[in-house]
């Protein structure tokens, strides 16, 4: 089991949940969406702008170790990426998050492919996708204006 | 000692079910109140309570995941059993306690506690038929009295029968909500529930549709018969008690409040304000019944591998012979659609001269389970002249030599009790 | 692997339960959540389902006779096991439906529905504690948002507790309900019950007490405590999902309108109106959850035999293994009462720099199941200065080993996810 | 079973339910009371007058043989009792009904006695008490006036 809980909390992830890539303060920010997690209720908020065909991002919330590095490495990821990008990495996270750890990660998700091993923890899916799915929201305002 | 053999002849599933097994003198025909439960049924939730049972949607741990999958599987199941999706079903006591979620939320929607659309004034109608059971009709009088609305009723002729004429001659212009059984649990008569959605969308009226009668025995498209909320009960197809089902199309059902609140219902809470979580879980107020909803998994599981049409196929035949059994004995009165009409596999009787009270006690002893009463339709009673009728219902394990132990007895009751000497 | 030998120490019960048996290498530390049903309760409900199932109070028949003694049996065993009359007790779906049931009533009384005695009218005050349950707070701010009247609440201190001193300042002549939770489900809190009656005594309010944590594990005597009603759920006293139990004083639970109606409740029934039975029939609208009533009753008996006296002794030695296992890691803030004080058999706790949910994971690595995330006290929460606390609970199947591999893995926590380095 | 159900259907209690002693109108009774029985819809009114230290009373209603032959042979057996004695009677009616059909029925009750048959069948002693409770309502009544 231990080596399921390394497989969970891989030396990226815990990497990530201390380096907060693109954490801030979501003030001024136009284009803002915020999501719970009922269970726990952590919080995060996404803000997000188009700016001549690239997506700037910021984050802000508190969460287990697992929202916060997935909202790190999504940071990383998708800083400077076309709407388009942000799009489809969006939606080949959740379809790895549905995956329940089966299949080759995709790779233009780079570190975040990581996440597969959170895919095989239920409860924990939830965790892992509540940064995307804020981002999502707050990419489609952006895109609406 | 009574007459029937315990040898049956179209014996087809009776072996599932440990209760008729263990007892094969005993003549079960009260199915229409609550069905037995196979033995799957019994295992599938024994299994979950000894090896994968934790609390649901709460916490972190793989037991926690493994509760919750089962929980949200049996969901996904029994939604595509009634043609629904996944978060159009919420778990409630039973069809009752959904019939009332709908009610209360529309009466907290009318004290300004949810959206306006869903809000009743004074002098809107609620429409319902004089053939309700009571858990179809006591709720919409109870949110009259609350919102000032008032309550309109189809009503029905000398057999216990509405059609989409009575129903139409009883609305109005402000009829906001149409209630209605699918399937009559005291005549069978079977509603035309494509000519109601029409009426009720004229009138852009909201449908409800009391399925307690009609989910256990047809193969149900709830999308596809276009009704807006619906409600059935676990223990009356194969499954536990203590676990009912609320249909609502997820646009409704999201924007109907919860009167019933608590844990799990919310993404955040202060001391003076709570916001709720879409359907279905803004209905699931606290600890879910969630080993019965496994049982009512495997229940739905069960009735599909028997067949949905094969069921319908055989109880279109048990029906047949319950209505021969009462038209063979003199001084019986069947009550609803005439032997031959189109009716669900039940029977109900008044005996000339005889109490209900004293048929049932009479088929009782011959080892013969009916329902005696008003079966919690007390206006439809009044209307048809009694107070009390006596009840035989089938389902999948009957056998015919059950409904001609039935037929057999019952006409010994009016010599037993020296009726129409 | 995991440390902890599944060898156990002082297993005096654990045999009894079959998930546990069959699992020796899990640690249940979730009871708070639900717990655990023993072989007993599964028995005694399967037995029922195979052999005397029929519906209740519905019919003439032997099987119905036999049934509804089972279930109105059951109902003499849980009101002698809390100190009530069996017709102060009503079945529920749970704990919150049966909280619910309290607020929902209330509401149609001030609706004009019920006796006016009961009615709340603009201005009145709800009195609670910060650190209620959302299953003892939400139903109260809904019945204030459709009365008019005003919450008020006791405020906790920085270890999560409220005094009487506390909930008098909240006070107020126009205080007209009380509802607070006998022992806290996240700090183990004890509330000084006697007081708080006496208080609302002084203010003419009525007392509603959340027992869903003392019920399990105290010897109730509700009538002799004196509050007005009580609300617990059976999942976490041994027995099953489904079914919970309202308690009111014979005389308030007769006057109160029932909020949920349908068949059973009632006496004669025209289009226009519905009379109710007394108490308790009035509340229990639709077919009940009858064999959950009947494992109910089993787990009643089950705590009966084992004994209430020789549970308290037992649990306030787990509760002091459980704070002596905290206060032995460093980093670890432990909410609620300070070691040494009265607490239930409960531990919550903040982890210096660890999310709850991942030290709720690192402890389900190691076999051990808690509970992580705000444990429905999100108010409580806040007030800590957390959003989510790690909980520990033990009951009479927990064993000090159980607690102390709790204690190991609780020191591995912060080392491993490099907090405080 | 048949003897069971010959044990509760009684020639007695069947000729009762024949024979309705006491039943009439309850128009014009100064001291009436009602009682339904929920699960069939069953009604009964009693009425009842104290004159001059003697019971008179009156039963109108429609119920099941066992209802009926009930209030027949509660009519039967307290026309012209004193109130104590009506009282003692219903009382020890009570007890008979809550014996499950053991003992010995009390002698007091005369033909209905035969009731303690139906004490076997739970779900049918309410149907035998319904006129009983009836009448001590619409007794209590008439004794506070
Ligand atoms: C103090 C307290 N109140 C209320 C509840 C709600 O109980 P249930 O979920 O069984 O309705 C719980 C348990 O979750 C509790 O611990
Ligand atoms: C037509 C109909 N509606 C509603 C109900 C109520 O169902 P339940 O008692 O399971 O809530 C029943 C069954 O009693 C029924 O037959």
């Amino acid at each position: 089991m231990s080596g399921g809980l390394e497989g969970l909390y891989q030396e990226v992830i815990l990497d990530h949940a201390k380096r907060r890539v693109g954490a801030g303060s979501v003030e001024g920010w136009a284009h803002t969406h915020h999501e719970v997690n009922p269970t726990c209720g952590d919080e995060i908020t996404v803000g997000a702008v188009v700016d001549d065909g690239h997506v700037e991002l910021v984050w802000d919330g508190r969460g287990c170790s697992i929202s916060t590095a997935s909202a790190s490495a999504m940071s990383e990821l998708l800083a400077d990426a076309s709407p388009a990008d942000a799009h489809e990495a969006i939606d080949a996270f959740r379809t790895m998050m549905r995956s329940r750890g089966e299949g080759e990660p995709p790779e233009l998700l780079g570190d975040a492919e990581v996440f597969q091993g959170v895919a095989r923890y239920v409860m924990r899916v939830k965790c892992a996708m509540l940064p995307w799915v804020a981002l999502e929201a707050a990419l489609a305002q952006a895109e609406a204006t | 000692m009574h007459p029937p053999s315990t040898e049956r002849t179209d014996t087809v599933t009776r072996a599932d079910f440990p209760l008729l097994a263990a007892h094969p003198e005993r003549i079960y025909l009260d199915s229409a109140a609550t069905s037995q439960r196979p033995a799957s049924v019994i295992a599938a939730e024994r299994a979950f309570v000894e090896n994968d049972y934790a609390a649901v949607h709460r916490g972190a741990s793989e037991a926690v995941g493994r509760s919750t999958e089962a929980f949200e599987g049996a969901r996904e199941r029994v939604a595509r059993f009634v043609g629904a999706q996944p978060n159009e079903i919420v778990w409630a006591e039973n069809a009752t306690d959904a019939l009332n979620i709908v009610a209360l939320g529309i009466s907290d929607a009318s004290l300004g506690l949810g959206p306006r659309e869903l809000a009743l004034k004074e002098g809107d109608e609620i429409l319902v038929t004089e053939a309700e059971h009571h858990a179809n009709l006591i709720p919409w009088q109870r949110l009259a009295a609350r919102t000032g609305a008032l309550l309109r009723w189809a009503e029905v002729d000398d057999d216990g029968i509405w059609t989409i004429d009575a129903l139409r001659a009883a609305s109005s212009p402000r009829t906001r909500i149409v209630a209605f059984a699918h399937v009559s649990n005291v005549t069978g008569y079977i509603a035309p529930v494509a000519d109601v959605v029409a009426l009720a969308r004229e009138l852009g009226a909201i449908t409800v549709l009391d399925a307690c009668q009609s989910a256990p025995h047809l193969s149900l498209d709830l999308a596809g018969l276009g009704v807006d909320f619906a409600a059935f009960s676990a223990h009356k197809m194969l499954g536990p008690t203590g676990i009912g089902v609320l249909y609502g199309r997820s646009e409704l059902l999201n924007a109907l409040p919860p009167a019933r609140t608590g844990g799990s219902t919310i993404t955040t809470v202060t001391m003076t304000e709570a916001r709720f979580l879409p359907a279905p879980q803004r209905f699931e107020a606290g600890t879910q019944p969630v080993s019965q909803a496994v049982g009512l998994g495997a229940a739905v599981d069960y009735l599909e591998s028997f067949g949905m049409q094969r069921l319908h196929t055989r109880e279109v035949e048990l029906a047949g012979l319950l209505t021969d059994a009462v038209a063979a004995v003199p001084g019986v009165r069947l009550l609803g659609p005439r032997p031959g009409a189109a009716r669900a596999s039940l029977v109900s009787v008044d005996v000339d001269g005889v109490h209900a009270h004293d048929v049932g006690q009479f088929l009782d002893s011959r080892g013969i389970a009916v329902r005696v009463g008003h079966h919690c339709a007390q206006p439809l009673h009044r209307r048809l002249g009694i107070t009390a009728s006596t009840r035989a219902s089938a389902y999948l394990y009957s056998t015919s030599d059950d409904i001609a132990a039935f037929a057999a007895a019952l006409g010994e009751v009016r010599p037993f009790f020296g009726a129409g000497r």
